[in-house]
């Protein structure tokens, strides 16, 4: 890895051989790659619109240490999810990143959809990657308007501001978040505009006409 | 009235007037300024009286050195507190009495002086070597050893200033 | 820095922004100083905060796309990709060749345009002003490319949902193959200023150190997680367009400290003339545009996350369907707004001066930040 | 009549006044310098907007300054903040009175203290940084004062000991005998005690706060320094001051160390041609004026170049005569030299990134100030064993400097920790 910083001209082989003018890099092995890129111009095969049942060892491994707690495993275009009870969070966000469960040390994104109609209307999304398997994973809590979700902060450090900014924009309260604040919206704004019912054009009139003296901000 | 003269009321009249300046402001950034105020008009009679080395050196030492550096902790420390401060203290009555003896002795030294020889004339300037030669010769052949004591001592005092800061800062 | 002495070694707080030469926009930092030592520090910010989330959620999905340019708005072209590329996936749409060699040839002059653009302002921060004059002038080439294809310089909108919406100018690779001629040359004159220059190396060897623990550990992505040493990349790691079916390699830096970093920009330059090169090799005509409906309408209860090696690192979007012509919800994970937490870990101890080292070698740009 | 001009005073507020006035005009057209070859350095073009080739544009500034609001801040010390930028040019312009720009008559005066002088009254000119800064009452400005008056004393130290080394070479503290000895010499000091120039130059660029020293006003950390409060008149002051200083800076290296008004080879009779170097210099630079002009498309340009190398023309005939060629010989060469440091100056600008304050602080007290002592002492000891002979000063002080250097760079070295890391 070192080697890589201490070449002495800087760059990948091909640049290090010869002046600019040279001629350019000649295709990586061609015949193999024409096959490749040839079937995308047939129609392709019909691309499935459900998600599907998802099974790996990874599920199984899940559902035997925390029964009940995990549910709605589903696969999507390749794209594993499944959906987790509160209450274990914790500890089933510690054991995907131990080395057993895949070790999945590294939270991606976190976020919130909003589904106003449903009981528990909030769908916390954690997208989580595993340098080790290279694979992605995304993980589900619902939450209740008002309900607490615990903080994932001890686990991802990096969940800070992502935490901070679903508690600004959807008012999901994370327990055990060592700054839980406003993080683009101004601290004394009311509402949280990604819900469904905060409507595109409304905004803190009170807010807006003590700070910015205008009438309105839009 | 000549010139040197007249050069050496207006000098003398800037010295004392900032000096009274110096004492009297509330803003210490303010005494700062009048202090160099007076510093360079002494420096002016240094000139006046045709010792430019001693000119040269109060204007590099005093006022472009030290002064810059009084300036610099001044800005550092807390300049409005100083300004709320009572600005002389309580012992007015000793200092008043430390002045009056000072001045008495001044007027003493000028009423004895009068009798005695005029100074003698300062070397004349203009051309080399000039007195800046007199003064070094004087400095490093005649005083020497003064002038090796007294710059130990403010090597002490220096390397004493710098270990404090150190403790300080540990 | 009035109230308080150096000797009393007191706690103070300053300011830096949301008005500052050195913030890069409207960053507000709060520092807490040790005399002129940082010993924390906050971030304030969302001053640029437009909800372009909540405006996703109110136009259809090919409306959305040109909103994505205002993001990250020094590299348009990415954004729009991997916005792009989120919903083909959704859709399950496979892009004919020819509009995925144009794509990445145009995301990788997006890549140096937008590494040239901090480098500039980066060495403009520490005091070297020319390296700016000469990166912008390169800058402004790859932007006339940009131009010539779609007509717009920055906010480009140079894809579409499916593929592309124009074919390729004529002089399109003449310019492209000129211009990565003279760039390596020009490489190399921005190096000549700054890799071995003292003042350089001192003002940035040594200077914001991010382990690659801390960087994994605060989802830091792009060249800071790679100039801590993690050889990761989304382009090899994970694939998308025919990243998989170029070489390059993966430049990382071994100190974690500002100056790998820009070591590593450095590299990565000469990586995308790299990839550039193969992709106009394989650049063969053919249709551009793959299987989509003439109105987007993803099947409902879908959701997709797709992300791609953005200039600054890890751009993700993720994109939920409810089976209505507009998303029911997009979710932009934009690689500025996670790199800056790693700012408080990467100033604390340092002097206010390596601030602005430190705030340059994130890459942040704000409009991404609060988007 | 004849009485007039004799009296000193007359005399020398003519002086003063001729001084003052072309000192001015330098100082402006410096401005289009920088910006003229740091624009050419940038690829780009610089001013071209205000007359040909932008010519004109240092007059438009100097308007455009005196005409913007002249702002004082609400709770600024008022009497302090008006006065400093005046500080800061008095202090600047006159120190010129004691250069010499040529031999005989070429000076304001000629005080046997002369170097003494120059050093105190350019060291007066902090007061106005220091000044402005805190009257400004605002954090910037006053971080921006503390920094430049640290860097100044630091800096002045080094750059004073670097001087002492070529006052004793010289033997006198007057310009005029230091200039004078080195034609006795036949050789520049800056090639009897190359350490001492180096250290010289450096120091007087971190004096003049320029790159890689402009801390004060470093924008991208403090805005714009101690000057970040004050406007239109009064920020054109500290301007000028400081191009002042550049000037002052660059004319006192080349009176120490590069010979000052001494023609290149001085001692060497037989190169008698370049004493012409005036003229040709007119003429080349004529003839330069005169090819813009004839690529010029614009009719009023081509005037204006036209006339411009007509001017130069007549100035070159007036030069050749004898009697004026060799009374103006001197001042063509300090100007070339003070011109050719000066572009060092503003090359530096173009070429380095800034140092950081404590790195600013180490370059002076722990690399210029031993380099400068050690030149000092070695200048010294090889005066008294070999007496003034250039070959052993040369040998021994390049030897020291060189060592010194070495020294202290390698003992400052240790003090970045830089870990290696285990890639993942």
């Amino acid at each position: 890895m070192t080697d890589e910083l201490k070449s002495p001209p800087p760059g990948g082989p091909a640049e290090a051989a010869g002046p600019p003018t040279a001629p350019p890099i000649p295709a990586v092995t061609p015949p193999a790659q024409k096959q490749n890129d040839a079937p995308s111009l047939k129609p392709a095969p019909k691309p499935s619109v459900k998600p599907e049942p998802w099974v790996s060892p990874l599920v199984e491994a899940l559902q035997e240490r925390f029964p009940g707690a995990v549910s709605d495993c589903l696969i999507f275009r390749g794209q594993p999810y499944f959906s987790v009870r509160g209450e274990e969070l914790i500890a089933v966000a510690e054991f995907l990143t131990s080395g057993e469960g895949g070790s999945y040390v590294f939270l991606t994104d976190l976020t919130a959809v909003d589904y106003p109609k449903r009981e528990k209307r909030f769908e916390i999304v954690y997208q989580l990657y595993s340098f080790a398997r290279n694979d992605r994973l995304r993980m589900k809590v619902l939450a209740a308007d008002g309900e607490k979700v615990p903080s994932v902060t001890g686990v991802w450090a990096g969940a800070n501001w992502l935490e901070r900014e679903v508690y600004d924009l959807f008012g999901v309260v994370f327990d055990g978040h060592p700054d839980l604040k406003r993080i683009l919206l101004p601290d004394g704004w009311t509402g949280h505009p990604l819900r469904k019912d905060y409507d595109i054009l409304r905004q803190d009139t009170a807010w807006v006409r003590a700070n910015l003296k205008i009438e309105s901000g839009q | 009235m000549t010139l040197p003269q007249a050069t050496f009321l207006i000098l003398s009249a800037t010295a004392l007037l900032s000096s009274v300046m110096v004492i009297t402001r509330r803003n210490v950034v303010h005494s700062a300024i009048w202090l160099i105020v007076a510093l360079l008009s002494v420096g002016g009679i240094y000139l006046v009286l045709q010792a430019e080395f001693l000119f040269a050196v109060q204007i590099i030492l005093y006022v472009g050195g030290i002064m810059v550096l009084f300036l610099f902790v001044l800005l550092l420390v807390n300049v409005d507190v100083a300004m709320r401060q009572a600005l002389f203290s309580r012992q007015w009555g000793v200092a008043l009495g430390t002045a009056i003896l000072l001045l008495a002795e001044l007027v003493y030294g000028l009423w004895r002086g009068q009798a005695q020889p005029a100074i003698a004339a300062a070397p004349a300037s203009g051309v080399s070597p000039g007195n800046t030669q007199a003064v070094g010769m004087a400095l490093y052949q005649k005083y020497m050893l003064p002038v090796e004591l007294a710059s130990l001592l403010l090597l002490v005092a220096m390397v004493g200033a710098v270990i404090m800061t150190q403790k300080r800062f540990e | 820095m009035t109230e308080t002495t150096f000797l009393d070694a007191n706690e103070l707080v300053i300011n830096m922004g949301p008005q500052h030469p050195a913030t890069h926009g409207v960053l507000r930092v709060k520092l807490k100083l040790s005399g002129e030592r940082v010993l924390g520090s906050e971030c304030v910010i969302g001053y640029l905060h437009r909800g372009v989330e909540k405006i996703a959620e109110n136009r259809t999905y090919a409306q959305f796309a040109p909103y994505t340019d205002r993001m990250d708005y020094v590299a348009g072209v990415t954004n729009g990709m991997g916005y792009c590329e989120a919903v083909e996936k959704l859709l399950g749409v496979e892009l004919p060749p020819r509009a995925q060699w144009t794509r990445m040839t145009l995301a990788e002059l997006q890549r140096i345009a937008s590494h040239l653009l901090w480098l500039g302002t980066h060495a403009l921060d520490l005091g070297a002003i020319t390296p700016l004059f000469y990166t912008f002038r390169e800058r402004e080439e790859i932007l006339s490319i940009f131009e010539n294809y779609c007509g717009a310089r920055l906010t480009t909108h140079a894809f579409r949902i499916g593929g592309l919406q124009y074919d390729l100018y004529d002089e399109f690779e003449n310019d492209i193959r000129k211009f990565c001629d003279d760039f390596l040359l020009k490489i190399d004159e921005y190096e000549q200023l700054l890799t071995t220059n003292r003042i350089w190396m001192g003002r940035t060897q040594g200077v914001g150190i991010l382990s690659a623990e801390d960087a994994i550990a605060l989802g830091v992505t792009g060249p800071v997680l790679r100039g801590s040493g993690v050889r990761w990349d989304l382009r090899k790691a994970q694939p998308y367009e025919a990243y998989d079916k170029v070489e390059f390699d993966v430049p990382i830096g071994e100190h974690g400290d500002t100056y790998d970093r820009y070591l590593v920009r450095i590299r990565e330059m000469r990586q995308s003339v790299r990839i550039i090169r193969q992709c106009l090799e394989r650049l063969e005509p053919g249709p551009i545009f793959g299987k989509v409906g003439k109105v987007i309408k993803p099947p409902a209860g879908t959701e997709v996350y797709h992300s791609i090696e953005g200039p600054k690192g890890e751009l993700g979007y993720y994109v939920v369907s409810d089976g209505t012509v507009n998303p029911y919800r997009v979710r932009i994970r934009p690689p500025s707004f996670v790199n800056l937490q790693a700012l408080d870990k990467m100033i604390r101890g340092h002097l206010v001066a390596d601030v602005v080292a430190i705030i340059g070698t994130i890459d942040i740009v704000l409009g991404e930040v609060d988007r | 009549m004849q009485f007039l001009f004799r009296h000193p005073l007359i005399l020398s507020s003519i002086k003063i006044l001729v001084v003052f006035m072309a000192l001015s005009g330098v100082v402006a057209y410096l401005v289009y310098m920088e910006r003229k070859v740091l624009a050419f350095m940038q690829a780009r073009l610089g001013p071209m907007r205000v007359g040909p080739w932008g010519l004109l544009q240092p007059i438009a500034d100097g308007l455009k300054l005196l005409l913007k609001e002249d702002i004082v801040p609400a709770r600024a010390d008022k009497a302090v903040f008006l006065l400093s930028p005046v500080i800061s040019l008095v202090a600047a312009f006159s120190v010129f009175a004691a250069i010499p720009y040529g031999p005989g008559g070429w000076t304001i005066t000629n005080p046997n203290i002369g170097i003494l002088l120059i050093l105190g009254l350019s060291s007066l000119g902090i007061y106005g940084i220091i000044l402005g800064g805190w009257a400004s009452n605002s954090h910037y400005p006053l971080i921006g004062s503390l920094r430049s008056a640290a860097q100044l004393v630091s800096y002045e130290v080094a750059a004073g000991i670097a001087v002492v080394s070529v006052l004793l070479i010289a033997n006198s503290l007057s310009l005029v005998v230091i200039v004078n000895r080195q034609q006795q010499m036949g050789v520049w000091n800056v090639f009897l005690n190359p350490v001492a120039f180096v250290v010289y130059l450096i120091a007087g660029v971190a004096e003049t706060n320029r790159n890689p020293f402009d801390l004060p006003e470093a924008e991208s950390e403090l805005t714009g320094g101690f000057h970040t409060e004050y406007s239109g008149f009064r920020f054109s002051l500290y301007f000028l001051a400081e191009y002042t200083n550049m000037v002052l800076i660059s004319s006192l290296a080349v009176v120490l160390f590069l010979g000052g008004w001494l023609r290149p080879f001085s001692s060497l009779r037989w190169l008698w041609p370049l004493d012409y170097a005036p003229v040709v210099a007119l003429v080349g630079a004529g003839a330069f004026v005169l090819w813009l002009g004839l690529q010029s498309r614009v009719r009023g340009e081509r005037m204006f170049f036209a006339a411009l190398a007509i001017l130069c023309a007549a100035l070159a005939g007036v030069v050749g005569i004898p009697l004026v060629l060799s009374s103006i010989q001197g001042v063509f060469w300090l100007t070339v030299k003070v011109l050719a440091v000066l572009y060092a100056f503003i090359w530096y600008r173009a070429t380095f990134p800034r140092y950081r304050f404590d790195q600013l602080m180490t370059v002076g007290w722990r690399r210029l100030i031993p380099v400068a002592l050690s030149s000092l002492i070695v200048t010294a000891t090889m005066l008294i064993w070999t007496g003034y002979r250039v070959v052993p000063l040369l040998a021994a002080n390049l030897l020291a400097g060189i060592l010194t250097a070495w020294m202290v760079s390698v003992r400052g070295a240790g003090n970045r920790s830089r870990p290696t890391r285990e890639a993942i």
